[in-house]
């Protein structure tokens, strides 16, 4: 059994899906010949044909609209958004039409439709390269926001969203597409949607985190583990909707949170964990929230990007912050 | 001077205002009088229809409400020209197509009387048609996403959206009929050009002679009708309907009507058009010249008429009454359907509604 | 001096600002002849011409970029989407350009408009005409999220969004464009667009809102009153860049915060306000947050509309249970 | 059959591939020898400018760069042909236009060495122009908006974007257009054809035989051009110029040319692309053939070649220099430019950073 990366993952949870169920469909920009620019569709359209992993005309708005189109009529398309920067035209069909479909026609048409888009900074890529967006669509009721932080979770997440009846948003953390691989079988097995994972238990402060930023939130935990202080890291994996109890379980044992994104602070889906804690939590935490998060300015061209990005340290320091307030 | 490129829109045109025929290569379909009969009848009970959809409004037993006045032969030569099999993608005011592939009057009032559940039609094949789209154009994008999956599974099925004037000014009608032109689908996009987008007239929209043109950005077989004479639109229809069936692509067709009444019953017409302009709308409308033609044919005459509006009636007040007599759903309905099962988190905010519920709040 | 509604004081500073500055414009769809189809622009059309009240195509990518074009070669656009459920075609070119090009180009170009929609549901409209979206701007950094609450504050806000330097998101709330009338001086005096304002003062409990909501806030606040409870009522009318001390300054006094808005609960903005109380005020706070706001569910046609909407009763248990939590 | 509306477009090239003039016609410009040299000056030094740019990026001094290889022709042609007050808004790789007026080398070093500085243009006319744009074919509305405050003013000024094959398929391109058309504006769009979008061929973006077509869609002027034929993108221009400038409205001008690069130096068109291909398309390539002509005409000769690449080559490696001179910004930078003035909230989260500063993290 072979090791692979993220993206790797990304591949071959497509290319199992779509020789096990001949609905499963991919499209996007570039995404035939040349594999898309990072590769995730490699190889699919020798296999699958042309149709079945479509290149389509360059327009976002196009790529989303033909998609709900097309998974109202039975198909389970997987749309690829080049780079998430470029995911606001698919907006209007997203919000208006593959979330609501479902609750407008009272369960008579549904959109099964996966929304994939590369994610994030911090690969020294040009403007508009490098949004971390994923809270544009927590607010929308209907959706599914699902982003994975390891290959095997990227392979299990990604059938899931493939399989689940109603639209997801899958944001794959490019960052860390080839930052490392390991074994994952290929076996169809999908991991649930309706759970954050706890991937290292601790009983001092609570690190809260999805995509690229779990790296940081680990070896954080590493950090704060050299230094005697116990740290339980949550990779919240499916953000919306959200599986708040094992966080809150978490903060109950630890009394103390650090959430750690990439997106701007200001509404931030960090804003919705600290709120639920706040409103769920209270009696429990022994000091105040933290959050660790890019601040509310755009992300820097790559000269300055990684200053903007919240860093081990950064992580660190709002863990001992946490600790010392208490 | 080299030229790399050459176009035509035709224009098309069986009937005139008065009902006098303009040419005489009848299509087949308009040969068979009973058929043509019947057609009017669809369309005179779309008339009836919306006449009763206002008067409810009026009396406060709708919210807003879309009326088609003046576009019946543009709708219903949409609906009669498609098969079953096809899937068609409105936007909000095509009850004449809607009607004759099976959506219930009252099915429309509910959706209009703010009940998700008249997006729900119970009979095929308008059962597999895409609800009301309101968000302008993005329905274009649906059919053509349909004819898309058509063309995947090599299905000879044939994916049908409108649009209005105003709305294919929006990319993503040009979207729509882009992917149609570059993948070859079977799509046929009609504009249903009213000459009003609310209070913008055609010219705001495009500096264009015609809309049809805008069909050729795409490459798409592109034609202008007299969307008031149904055979013209039933016919461009029929042609365009065969070429995508039959592998030969999409087409844009813009059917020239007038929208003779207000946008919606929230709307007040008068305050940006002129009478003269609607009183000539009115002398071009589409009922007239079609009862006029089926008059000399010896098919139609004031006797059948009364009798067909009087049955029309029947059924509006047969719809009218099954629509009032619907009890609002049960507030867990908001949370019912947002999903296939409803998950835990959401699960919580239910049962909060639910004990509100109790609580008589 | 008459008596306005908030609407009329929306026109009325469109009219002063224009008449005051040529380089002001309104754009928009049926905003000319028609007056908009809330009748905002009434009049506006007759007086500057119909260049400056411009109809656009029915396109609102195309509204948004021309915005855009308008604002860097001096004009003061303020482009109308009909209803803010429309607004998701403008996003690309407001988080894309509106929002960063002054960012992008050092100074060297900027982006003085204001994009104003008509905001939220109670209206008994039809579908996708009641969205309550503030939420998918206040992530965008480079934005200013501006919501009034009063025709006082219509006007003073909306003067102060046009003569802005940045873009301004302006959400008018219309359920109460016609509520009720006030005074309000035709003075050209804006109002600050980085304060929240305190419309009632109180000891118990801070209730914090923005919009149509802070009609259901007071009357909650009046109730509690009649039942011996002092609340607070904050109108947080610039949502971003947030005045959150004015918010602090009062819960540090309260002990007891509740949120009330319409948009869903989960990443909504009252989960920033949330956020920030678990974060900077923890110490203060005497009971766990609460925030009343719509569900997770898409706002229903309008025959359930109400059972979504926040309501006095549901505002009032909010607070009576965070007195009853401390 | 009626006709509502017929369209024909007109292809325009004065050179053949090997500098052969194919029509009599020479515009005015064009018979300035004097000033053709000076175009192909500028098309050479871009072609330096280019080259040095890929080389340091291999080299690891820049981040992805969007090569201009085989445009030039195009991008010189249209940059020459605007006057200084005309605005232009480009997507990421019109070097050639963008030189013309005014940009620095090292500005375009800067900005794909990811510095924001690169886009803050020091010299006029290129002060008052668009920043590159990379999200496709926004730049036509602002474009299609600064022509509409041109128009509002009473200005003689027009506005020029240019956009891909590929994003012509994008409806803000359509938006642009088509506000042009319904309201007359000074707008020239120019569609840079090079085959190619990213690893998308041209046949996948359109079903229409030509690209220039899509104009007809907004009811312009609409016209194909070989876009490596100076004579031919510079003559296009300068009447769309005039048009547009005596108030007679806009155009699409469809500037037929081929992408000699990978799309940037992020991609390897090898994966998707067949070398014959290329060797065709270099057989096309726009400087040849200006230079067989200017030689024929006796104004050009390998000597001056040579003074002049060595002279470009200065050029460039003075830009180089400054731009590896330049300190990175301070990481207060990140936030200064956010908002006219930092509001109290981000000047928090300024401290905050200048603390960590302070701290060496
Ligand atoms: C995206 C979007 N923008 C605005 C609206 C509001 N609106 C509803 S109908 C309409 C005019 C539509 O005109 P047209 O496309 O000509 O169709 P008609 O109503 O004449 O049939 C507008 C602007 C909308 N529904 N969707
Ligand atoms: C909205 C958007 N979607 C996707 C991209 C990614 N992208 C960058 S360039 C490009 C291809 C552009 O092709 P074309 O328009 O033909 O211009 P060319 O690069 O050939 O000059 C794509 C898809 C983008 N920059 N913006
Ligand atoms: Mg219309
Ligand atoms: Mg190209």
């Amino acid at each position: 059994m072979a090791q692979i990366t993220l993206i790797e993952a990304v591949t071959q949870a497509l290319a199992y899906e779509m020789a096990h169920d001949d609905s499963v469909m991919v499209l996007g920009e570039d995404v035939g010949l040349n594999g898309g620019v990072f590769r995730a569709t490699q190889g699919l359209q020798e296999k699958f044909g042309e149709l079945r992993v479509l290149d389509t005309p360059l327009d976002e708005t196009t790529i989303a609209g033909v998609t709900v189109g097309l998974a109202v009529q039975g198909m389970k398309p997987v749309a690829e958004a080049q780079f998430e920067g470029f995911i606001y035209p698919m907006m209007e069909q997203i919000a208006c039409h593959a979330a609501r479909m479902r609750n407008r026609t009272r369960g008579r048409l549904t959109v099964p439709a996966v929304f994939r888009a590369p994610w994030g900074g911090g690969i020294r890529a040009p403007e508009h390269h490098s949004e971390a967006n994923e809270h544009l669509f927590t607010n929308i009721p209907g959706l599914r926001v699902v982003m994975p932080s390891s290959p095997a979770r990227a392979y299990g997440l990604l059938l899931a969203a493939i399989r689940d009846p109603d639209p997801v948003m899958f944001f794959e953390p490019k960052r860390i597409y080839r930052q490392y691989k390991e074994e994952v079988p290929d076996d169809g097995e999908a991991l649930p949607l309706d759970v954050c994972f706890v991937l290292r238990d601790g009983t001092d402060v609570t690190l809260v985190t999805w995509g690229a930023q779990v790296k940081e939130a680990l070896e954080a935990a590493d950090e704060l583990a050299a230094q005697g202080i116990s740290a339980e890291v949550i990779d919240v994996a499916t953000l919306t909707p959200l599986d708040f109890d094992t966080i809150a379980e978490s903060v109950q044992k630890t009394g103390r949170c650090v959430i750690v994104h990439e997106a701007p602070k200001t509404a931030g889906f960090g804003a919705e964990i600290a709120a639920r804690l706040a409103e769920e939590c209270m009696y429990d935490l022994l000091a105040p929230v933290e959050r660790v998060t890019g601040f509310d300015t755009h992300i820097p061209l790559f000269r300055l990007e990684m200053k903007y990005m919240p860093s081990v340290e950064r992580v660190v320091d709002a863990a001992k912050r946490t600790l010392a307030a208490s | 001077m080299t030229i790399a490129a050459k176009f035509e829109i035709e224009y098309l045109q069986y009937l005139d205002a008065e009902g006098k025929q303009v040419r005489d290569d009848l299509p087949e379909f308009a040969k068979d009088l009973g058929h043509m009969v019947e057609l009017y009848k669809l369309m005179l009970s779309t008339r009836v229809f919306d006449a009763k959809s206002i008067a409810l409004q009026r009396t406060g037993k709708l919210g807003t409400y879309a009326s088609c006045l003046g576009h019946e032969a543009a709708h219903v030569g949409i609906g009669s020209a498609m098969r079953p099999e096809d899937v068609y993608a409105p936007s909000y005011r095509e009850y004449g197509a809607q009607l004759y592939r099976g959506v219930q009057p009252r099915e429309v009032y509910m959706y209009w009387g703010g009940d998700e559940r008249g997006n729900d039609y119970q009979k095929e094949p308008a059962r597999h048609d895409f609800a009301w789209s309101v968000p302008i154009a993005t329905q274009c994008l649906h059919a053509a996403g349909s004819a898309l999956a058509f063309k995947i599974r090599g299905e000879k099925r044939v994916a049908v959206c409108t649009i209005g004037d105003g709305g294919s000014s929006k990319g993503d009608f040009y979207g729509a009929i882009n992917i149609a032109g570059a993948q070859n689908l079977p799509l046929v996009a009609v504009i249903v050009n009213n000459q009003w987008a609310i209070s913008v007239p055609r010219k705001i929209q495009s500096g264009a002679p015609t809309l049809a043109q805008k069909g050729i950005a795409a490459g798409l077989f592109s034609i202008q009708v007299d969307g008031n004479d149904i055979i013209a639109v039933r016919k461009a229809m029929e042609d365009a309907l065969e070429r995508a069936r039959s592998g030969k692509g999409g087409s844009v067709i813009e059917a020239v009507t007038y929208r003779l009444g207000d946008h919606t019953t929230a709307d007040d017409a008068r305050r940006y058009r002129g009478e003269q302009e609607v009183k000539d709308g009115w002398e071009k409308e589409p009922m007239k010249r079609l009862r006029n033609w089926l008059v000399a044919k010896g098919v139609w005459d004031d006797a059948k008429e009364e009798a067909w509006k009087a049955e029309c009636d029947e059924w509006m007040d047969n719809e009218v009454n099954a629509y009032l007599e619907t009890k609002t759903q049960p507030v867990s309905a908001m949370f019912d359907y947002i999903f296939a099962e409803v998950p835990a988190d959401l699960a919580k905010q239910r049962d909060y509604v639910l004990s509100l519920e109790n609580k008589g709040h």
